[in-house]
């Protein structure tokens, strides 16, 4: 059924009465193919694209717990492509591209909402680390501004400006950035995939991979094997883990991120900030709960869950910011585990092992990445060679040296 | 997170800061020829490759705000329950 | 530099002080016998001895022979007379004397190749705190169990307290010592301030606003 | 003006009537005491609509009287201290409480939103993912706005909040959660073993449920009995009783988070006490003894003010001695219920009625139902209610319908242990079908649970439980147990018949009543295939307000379980995530806020700076003199210009004590050097500085810096301000990790030293006036790169070292950092005749870039010693930290950016770092990025701006012109590749 005003309005008269599943919750066949493992945005939209662009319709997500278990359902929703080298930005300005007419093409509204990311500095050095970014928004076609303290105070009157520790300079906004509904990203895909043809499987864990002379040919999975013409791996948190099941190791550590949700409120701020000198950044949800998060716990972890040094650091900064939320109290708490590449950036690539393909590494940003990573994903499997704009995301960087490490931390994934 | 530093006793984690992985071993540059392409494959595996285990872990600690040496802890990813820990230079099993 | 402008100076112990010196001596908090004592001094003479390779417990030795201090493999502070010997790293050690000018040149000749020696006086000040309140003051910087029924008089930590490394021991029944990095001096007195208001501090300070 | 507490009962209750209190909501003054909460004092003064709900906006009364309150939330206090969504059945009432309704406009009265409720047929679950998306562009304009506008319920204080918050840590062997007679218990026999004992309760008032029902125990009124032993307790020197504070998450390895409200019930916190103090709880053991929870039934109108969970009308009428309402009825389907409400009515409440889905109920409560008079309705539902406020209640019996009129609905489904914190580290509670409730099922290590959070209903359980695990905690942790006499207690049978939604009823029938989540909805997810709870809850967002679904989740799964045919434990429950109830973020940050946020770092000279008139600069921690204006000069350029032709033509002076400085001894120290700097360092001379730099291990640089060898087995090393605890880390690294066989010992000597750099051609005469006589500084004495150590201002211990950052003539100067500020003014005075001038770091910065040298800016960590010019420097005779990876082809690509120098070719341009190169002609698109200008400043010595940069073969491509492109500011020109020196490319003035 079309989502629309309309179709609102019949079920509104009749009682609700007409609406069906949104996806399918399909049993397994015995093959497909391609098997997609991993039901989160970047799964879903994989599957979507490879039967909407490349045709590609026999095809199957297999999800072990309910779709959008992962970082899917449990990032701080923030969409931007302010990036700054060039293996990453033209990336992730497709992405946003992609983001800006997604909710049409799905017929799904993701609440895609365009309200601006503001990113603070607090000295002249980040202000011309700013800059520099900014260019390299604007050199890849995306919008960028450094804003100076003035504009800054207008568009958020409430910062502590004057009596922080680490006054605020100004800022890099980029307009175009904002927030998606996490969830409906989610939904919106599964239901544009499944209408397409795409089988969605619930509940059902890989747990291993079917091989043939050294090609991987399917999957083993708690609800039997699974054959498949080319396997695609886009497990998130879990690549390690699923990764070693085909004998490989892989350049990331897998660690905890945490994010936090206020009670909800009426407006207090309307698009996203991040603090410069602290780790915090906070956007409120069209619900009115304030969305924030920081810094990873910094530890190998697949608990799902953190602990409180990083929750007091977050606060620490949110008061250092905006003192006018001491009073505003924290709902809720929860983890995601992070897939934390060596050098901060994601690899879409062919595996080492005939048959398998990987996605991964998107550390604490691949929310955004979720239309873009499908898209070019989908165009690896289906023309078995890298999208132009997903170029840069090899495996085999590590081994030749073209790193894309944005922060310059270097082999370090918990500080990246 | 408690750490026990085999020192100065159980500390909050936030006094630490954490490397990662601690069985890997840095290759000799002297047991192979310098020229070798083996080599860097040895160390890119080194710095690059990493074990990520669910489960036990054994993990460098360094205990900045505290006695600053470098522990040797084994943890599980999984629960975050510590199973051992012992400073770098004791040559000592963790767990 | 403005202080915190927003509090209200009748609760706020702070009020009015600059971030960037150093408190001045006097009451702050709440009224009444304090419940906190706070004395700073630049101890004079500190100096770090670091045990070389394999020689860890030579030099527990030879300290207990010259300076007559009984050390532990753990973070203790051994008093005798004058002097203060506490444990911070496995064979690391810092001496701390009232009357030793050349302290570093006595642990060298004391110590030998067997150490490394490095002057430390002027890397710290040494907070002298005082009073029934002071675990309980601590308690709010300090991750570590300083509970006066665990944390013995001699019981020593290296720790972190409001985001500034901290050396302590306990120096006697309601008596502690800690040494801070010098460039840290105002922003842990504050923290001293602020967290012993409840309690009333007085804060004795070469109370010149700053150091040198 | 205060009205009559015409609902308040003459005498029983906890409360002091000998201390009335004034208080306010929503402008209307009314009267309290000292005890009640501030939704027992608004039921007394017959208060009963208090807020509007999240979506349809429908009038709310309130619902609990507990932390679990779904409807009954409002601002309190106002201005700055404003607190939205605060639950009025927690707040304790003091004079001159003040207390608004929300989520309405433009009164709770008349709330415009309300007609949200006549279209609620069409915002349904999801309604909004299905529409609002053409066009596209109205959803930022225009629906959005709406939508967030009307979503959200209070509002947040618009001003910095005033009050203090702290932090505190506190260590135990056992620490007990809930202060109920489980867990007094429990704390009772722990603390009779001398283990250090917590016993923390949210509550003011410590006893739990002994203070809510009519219970006797060792022969006292319950509620006399938990102060008889709360009393004990705090007799104890090993146990804490902490009121007020509520154990909010289970963290790992024992530590707990608790929030204690030090001062939230008071008008303003007590002059020098914070408002709330966030205690990290490091326990032992742990025993949670929590409660339970009661649920209600799902019906049609279920939402009417008037509306209330049983066990709350028993609180309030019990403990806050208040009638809810005038004429009660009770809904319910356990035998509890019945027993709460004849002591409700022993104690002065008019029930007028018992409606109960059971046909069979025990005899022996319908007949002192009967006794008192209560109609009892078995086998009976309610199908309706009716009025703004409940006036009337439509039910089902039997017999037929009828209609009664009463004003308030006691409800009660059933209980729910408060099993949260046990599933804090992702353990599942388990069903137990004897209670219908989910119990506690695998909880964090050393956390074990008793009484009704265990699902052990009856109050002599809960006593014996606690009693039972406090003292295994004790003794576990190996304290001896002495015998504690349990009060005996019969345990009242737990009767109840499941019963979750009637379904047949009529009207919206609520089930989240926050977030106002219907059974219809539950319908509509089920119907669109959200049926596993996770789904369910995202999608119609059941559980996911304020309360967190505390009265709503069991029931909501128990809906959907009745759809799917699944049973409950097969449906399963969300998950229970920290906080247990939520948490400010002004006691999360404590002290650290304001200019308190991080602290600071004082160099030596600060005081001196200061008064030498020195804008500071944040440098990470540490505060620096960025520059020292003078009367008259108009801006910084013009001061730092005066600053640098100073220290070019004559002598100037800086404070450069923040560098990291790691003193290195013992017989490996050189050949340890040689292994983590790219250069040499064994073969040093004592008495030399060198200038050397180090790599990670995947070959990019991590830090520069001189070191400098004092002896042969003794070596002080710099490092950059930014980078010098990670290079002691680095350095404890390799000795502890990968050469513990080299005898090397370090130790950080940054705050054990003050050093103070002075340049310029007159320097080596200011330092000679100085240093003490026997010090020779002449330029054989001390040459370039000379490091010696000696005596300055009389006896002074001071290192003395002849380098130079700015390229000119010039020596860094080390003492004692007490001597730092001394040795300022001691070179002030030898440097008058010179005009000697402190400079800052900005002039610092200048000087540095005229003369070409890398700093953070280039040390980006995305740097190899290639890029910044510095690869020949690396030594090809050793092995070193990051050589091997440094050979990488990606690193070792000529096509790389490299280390070069710009000027503008309009001289008069004004360089910008961080703008891009771009060859000319070239579309400025990523494809065509060349690199990036690092560093600009403006030259005095050469009259113009000038930069440094990395550009794509810069070093072959001197002379060339490119383009520097710098949208984000505007401007786009040439600019001309040179050499990085500008000056002094062959360094005769530093070795002159
Ligand atoms: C707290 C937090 C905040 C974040 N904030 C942002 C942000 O603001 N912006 C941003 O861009 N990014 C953010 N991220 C990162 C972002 O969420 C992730 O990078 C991204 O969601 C990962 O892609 P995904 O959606 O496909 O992953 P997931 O949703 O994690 O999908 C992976 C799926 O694979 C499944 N799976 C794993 N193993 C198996 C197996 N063996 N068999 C079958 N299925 C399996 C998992 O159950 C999971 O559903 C955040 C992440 C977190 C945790
Ligand atoms: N018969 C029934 O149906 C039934 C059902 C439930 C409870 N009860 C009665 O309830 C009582 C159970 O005793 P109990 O001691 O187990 O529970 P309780 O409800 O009496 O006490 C629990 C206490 O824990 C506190 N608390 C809860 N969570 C907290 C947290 N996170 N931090 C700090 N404090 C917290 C509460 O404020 C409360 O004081 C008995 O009297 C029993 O009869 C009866
Ligand atoms: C953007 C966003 C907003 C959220 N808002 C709320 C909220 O308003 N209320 C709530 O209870 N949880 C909220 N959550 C948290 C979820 O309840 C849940 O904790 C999170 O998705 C992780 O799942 P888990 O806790 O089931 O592991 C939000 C999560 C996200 C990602
Ligand atoms: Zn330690």
């Amino acid at each position: 059924m079309r989502y629309s005003f309309l179709s609102i309005l019949a079920n509104g008269l009749n009682g609700q009465s007409d609406w069906k599943p949104a996806w399918r919750d399909a049993a397994p066949k015995p093959s497909y193919d391609v098997v997609i493992v991993g039901g989160g945005g970047h799964g879903l939209a994989t599957a979507y694209y490879l039967a909407k662009v490349h045709g590609i319709h026999n095809v199957a997500v297999i999800e072990k717990g309910y779709i959008g278990s992962g970082n899917a359902g449990r990032n701080t929703t923030i969409i931007r492509s302010n990036y700054l080298l060039p293996g990453n930005e033209p990336f992730y300005e497709w992405s946003m591209k992609l983001w800006e007419g997604l909710e049409q093409e799905l017929n799904y509204n993701a609440m895609v909402s365009q309200r601006g990311i503001l990113n603070l500095y607090h000295s002249d050095a980040q202000r011309d680390a700013y800059a520099r970014r900014g260019n390299a928004m604007r050199l890849a076609g995306a919008d960028s501004e450094l804003l100076d303290k003035r504009q800054v105070r207008a568009m958020y009157p409430f910062l502590d400006f004057d009596n922080a520790r680490f006054p605020i300079q100004g800022g890099l906004l980029q307009h175009r950035a904002g927030t998606a509904r996490h969830d409906a990203v989610v939904w919106g895909y599964a239901r544009a995939a499944d209408t397409l043809g795409v089988d969605i499987v619930q509940n059902c864990e890989v747990t291993g991979f079917l091989r043939e002379g050294g090609n991987i040919v399917g999957v083993e999975t708690t609800r039997g094997a699974i054959r498949a013409g080319k396997v695609a791996l886009a497990v998130a948190g879990s690549s390690s883990r699923v990764a070693e099941k085909a004998g490989l190791r892989l350049p990331i550590e897998s660690h905890v991120l945490q994010a936090f949700v206020s009670e909800g409120l009426k407006p207090v701020i309307d698009g996203v900030i991040t603090f410069g000198a602290g780790h915090f950044y906070i956007s409120q949800s069209d619900k009115g709960g304030l969305v924030f998060g920081g810094d990873i716990d910094g530890y190998n972890s697949y608990a799902q869950r953190g602990n409180l040094p990083v929750i007091e650091d977050v606060a620490e900064g949110g008061m250092a910011l905006m003192p006018r939320i001491g009073r505003l109290r924290l709902l809720r708490m929860w983890g995601g585990i992070m897939d934390m590449s060596m050098d901060g950036s994601p690899i879409i690539d062919r595996a080492p092992v005939p048959g398998l393909y990987l996605n991964a590494g998107w550390c604490y940003g691949g929310f955004k990445a979720t239309p873009a990573s499908g898209w070019c994903f989908a165009h690896l499997i289906a023309r078995d060679e890298p999208h132009a704009v997903a170029g840069a995301y090899r495996l085999d960087r590590f081994r030749s040296g073209h790193l894309i490490d944005e922060k310059g931390v270097g082999a370090q994934p918990n500080l990246h | 997170m408690r750490i026990p530093c085999p020192y100065c006793g159980e500390r909050d984690a936030h006094e630490f800061s954490y490397l990662g992985d601690a069985t890997l071993v840095r290759p000799d540059p002297a047991a192979v020829d310098a020229q070798d392409s083996a080599l860097a494959d040895r160390f890119h595996d080194y710095v690059y490759l990493r074990d990520n285990p669910a489960g036990a872990h054994r993990e460098w600690w360094y205990h900045a705000n505290g006695c600053r040496q470098w522990v040797r802890v084994t943890r599980d990813t999984r629960n975050h329950a510590i199973a051992g820990a012992s400073l770098a230079r004791e040559p000592g099993d963790a767990a | 530099m403005a202080d915190r402008s927003s509090h209200d100076p009748l609760h706020d112990p702070l009020a009015g002080i600059a971030f960037d010196r150093v408190p001045p001596a006097g009451a702050y908090g709440a009224a009444g016998e304090p419940g906190v004592g706070v004395s700073t001094a630049e101890e004079p003479f500190i100096a770090l001895a670091v045990a070389r390779q394999g020689h860890a417990a030579s030099v527990v030795e030879r300290l207990r022979r010259a300076l007559g201090v009984e050390l532990a493999d753990r973070p203790h502070a051994a008093i005798e007379g004058g002097t203060t010997v506490v444990g911070t790293a496995p064979g690391r050690f810092l001496v701390l004397s009232r009357s030793e000018p050349d302290l570093a040149g006595t642990l060298r000749a004391v110590l030998g190749t067997e150490a490394a020696v490095t002057e430390q006086g002027d890397g710290y000040v040494t907070f002298d705190l005082s009073g029934p309140r002071v675990p309980d003051l601590l308690a709010k910087g300090a991750l570590v169990d300083l509970d006066p029924l665990v944390f013995r008089v001699g019981d020593a930590a290296t720790t972190v307290i409001a985001h500034i490394g901290v050396t302590l021991w306990r120096t006697g029944e309601t008596s502690y010592r800690l040494l801070v990095a010098r460039s840290l001096e105002a922003a842990f007195t504050r923290f001293l301030i602020a967290s012993g208001a409840e309690y009333g501090l007085r804060l004795e300070n070469q109370g010149s606003g700053g150091r040198g | 003006m205060s009205r009559p507490d015409k609902n308040r009962l003459a005498s029983g209750g906890l409360i002091d009537r000998a201390a009335p209190l004034s208080f306010r909501f929503d402008g209307h003054s009314y009267r309290g005491y000292a005890g009640d909460t501030l939704a027992s004092a608004l039921l007394a003064n017959g208060v009963r609509l208090v807020g509007r709900s999240f979506k349809y906006h429908r009038p709310r009364g309130i619902f609990s009287a507990g932390a679990e309150e779904p409807n009954a939330l409002v601002e309190l206090r106002s201005g700055a201290r404003r607190e939205p969504n605060t639950r009025a059945t927690v707040v304790e009432l003091f004079d001159g409480l003040e207390a608004t309704s929300q989520n309405r406009w433009p009164s709770l009265g008349l709330d415009v939103l309300s007609v949200n409720r006549f279209l609620s047929p069409f915002l349904g679950a999801g309604f909004y993912y299905k529409t609002f998306m053409w066009p596209a562009s109205f959803w930022e304009k225009l629906y959005e706005p709406f939508i967030r506008r009307a979503a959200g319920l209070g509002r947040a204080a618009e001003e910095a909040d005033p009050d203090h918050y702290e932090k505190a840590t506190a260590f135990c062997d056992v620490l007990v959660i809930g202060a109920g007679p489980a867990g007094l218990m429990a704390a009772l026999a722990a603390g009779r073993t001398g283990a250090r004992v917590i016993l923390a309760d949210e509550d003011f008032l410590p006893g739990g449920r002994l203070n809510a029902e009519r219970r006797e125990v060792h022969g006292r009124a319950g509620a006399a009995y938990a102060a008889h032993v709360a009393a004990e307790l705090a007799s104890l020197p090993n146990v804490r009783l902490m009121t007020r504070t509520t154990v909010f998450g289970a963290y790992d390895s024992g530590t707990y988070g608790a929030l204690e409200r030090v001062g939230d019930h008071l008008p303003v916190p007590a002059p020098f006490q914070p408002r709330q103090r966030l205690w990290r709880i490091i326990a032992r053991r742990a025993v949670l003894a929590a409660g339970a929870t009661e649920r209600p039934i799902v019906f049609g109108g279920n939402d009417r003010p008037g509306v209330m969970l049983a066990g709350a009308v028993g609180t309030y009428v019990q403990r806050h001695a208040v009638l809810p309402g005038r004429h009660i009825a009770l809904f319910a389907n356990n035998d509890d219920a019945w027993r709460g409400m004849l002591a409700a009515s022993e104690a002065g409440a008019r029930v007028e009625a018992i409606i109960d889905v059971r046909e069979e109920v025990s005899p022996a409560l319908v007949e002192a139902a009967r006794a008192r008079d209560i109609r009892v309705l078995a086998g009976s539902r309610v199908i309706a209610t009716q009025g703004r406020k409940l006036r009337t209640v439509d039910v089902a019996t039997p017999r037929g319908r009828e209609q009664l009129v009463v004003d308030t609905l006691a409800v009660s489904g059933g209980w729910s242990p408060a099993v949260h914190l046990t599933c804090h580290h992702g353990g599942r509670p388990v069903w137990n079908e004897a209670i219908a409730a989910f119990v506690p099922g695998a909880s964090p290590a050393g956390l074990t649970v008793a009484g009704a959070a265990n699902g052990s209903f009856g109050l002599g359980a809960a006593l014996r439980e606690g009693a039972a695990q406090g003292a295994e905690a004790a003794e576990a942790l190996g304290f001896p147990v002495p015998p504690l006499d349990v009060p005996a207690v019969e345990d009242e049978a737990f009767a109840l018949q499941p019963f979750w939604h009637v379904a047949d009823s009529k009207g919206a029938a609520f089930v989240d009543l926050q977030n106002d989540v219907t059974a219809k909805d539950v319908g509509i997810a089920h119907k669109e295939g959200f049926r596993s709870v996770e789904h369910l809850k995202r999608y119609t967002t059941l559980g996911m307000a304020t309360d967190q679904g505390r009265t709503s989740n069991v029931t909501g799964l128990a809906i959907m379980a009745s759809l799917t045919g699944a049973s409950i434990p097969e449906t399963g429950t969300t998950i229970f995530r920290p906080p247990y109830t939520p948490v400010s973020l002004g006691a999360l940050a404590g002290h650290h806020r304001g200019k308190d946020f991080r602290p600071v770092r004082l160099t030596p000279t600060h005081e001196w700076a200061a008064r030498q008139g020195a804008v500071f600069v944040e440098t990470g921690a540490w505060l620096r003199a960025q520059y020292f204006p003078r009367k008259g000069e108009k801006d910084w350029l013009e001061t730092v210009t005066r600053e640098v032709t100073a220290v070019r033509s004559s002598v100037g002076l800086i404070d450069v004590s923040t560098f990291g400085k790691i003193d290195l001894q013992g017989p490996d120290a050189g050949s340890f050097l040689d292994r983590v700097y790219i250069n040499g360092f064994s073969a040093l001379a004592v008495g030399k500085a060198r200038y050397g730099v180090m790599l990670r291990e995947d070959g990019m640089v991590m830090d520069d810096g001189t070191t400098a060898r004092l002896g042969p087995e003794h070596y002080v090393m710099t490092t950059t301000t930014a980078n010098a605890a990670k290079v002691y880390q680095h350095l404890e690294f390799c000795l502890q990790v990968l050469w513990p066989e080299l005898d090397v010992a370090i130790a950080s000597i940054s705050e054990q030293w003050a050093q103070i750099a002075i340049a310029g051609p007159r320097s080596r005469e200011v330092l000679a006036r100085v240093v003490d006589a026997d010090v020779d500084v002449s330029n054989e004495g001390l040459p370039f790169i000379g490091a010696v150590e000696g005596r300055v201002m009389g006896g002074v211990k001071a290192r003395l070292f002849r380098l130079s950052f700015s390229g000119e003539l010039g020596y860094e100067i080390a003492v004692p950092a007490r001597h730092g500020a001394a040795l300022a003014e001691a070179l002030m005075a030898a440097g008058e005749e010179f005009g000697i001038t402190p400079y800052g770091t900005e002039a610092l910065g200048v000087m540095r870039i005229e003369k070409g040298h890398v700093s953070g800016n280039e040390l980006s960590g995305q740097t190899a010693a290639r890029d910044l010019g510095l690869g020949r420097m690396a030594s090809t005779k050793k092995d070193y930290i990051g050589r091997v990876m440094a050979g990488r082809p990606g690193l070792v690509d000529p096509a790389r950016p490299g280390f070069v120098g710009f000027r503008p070719v309009e001289r008069a341009r004004r360089l910008r770092a961080g703008a891009h190169f771009l060859s000319l002609g070239a579309k400025p698109e990523t494809a065509n990025d060349e690199g990036y200008m690092t560093s600009v400043a403006y030259s005095p010595h050469l009259g113009h701006w000038i930069g440094l940069g990395l550009l794509v073969r810069g070093p072959e491509r001197i002379g060339e012109r490119v383009r520097a492109y710098d949208p984000v500011r505007g401007e786009e020109f040439e600019v001309e590749v040179c050499a990085p020196g500008f000056i002094d490319p062959e360094g005769e003035r530093l070795r002159g």
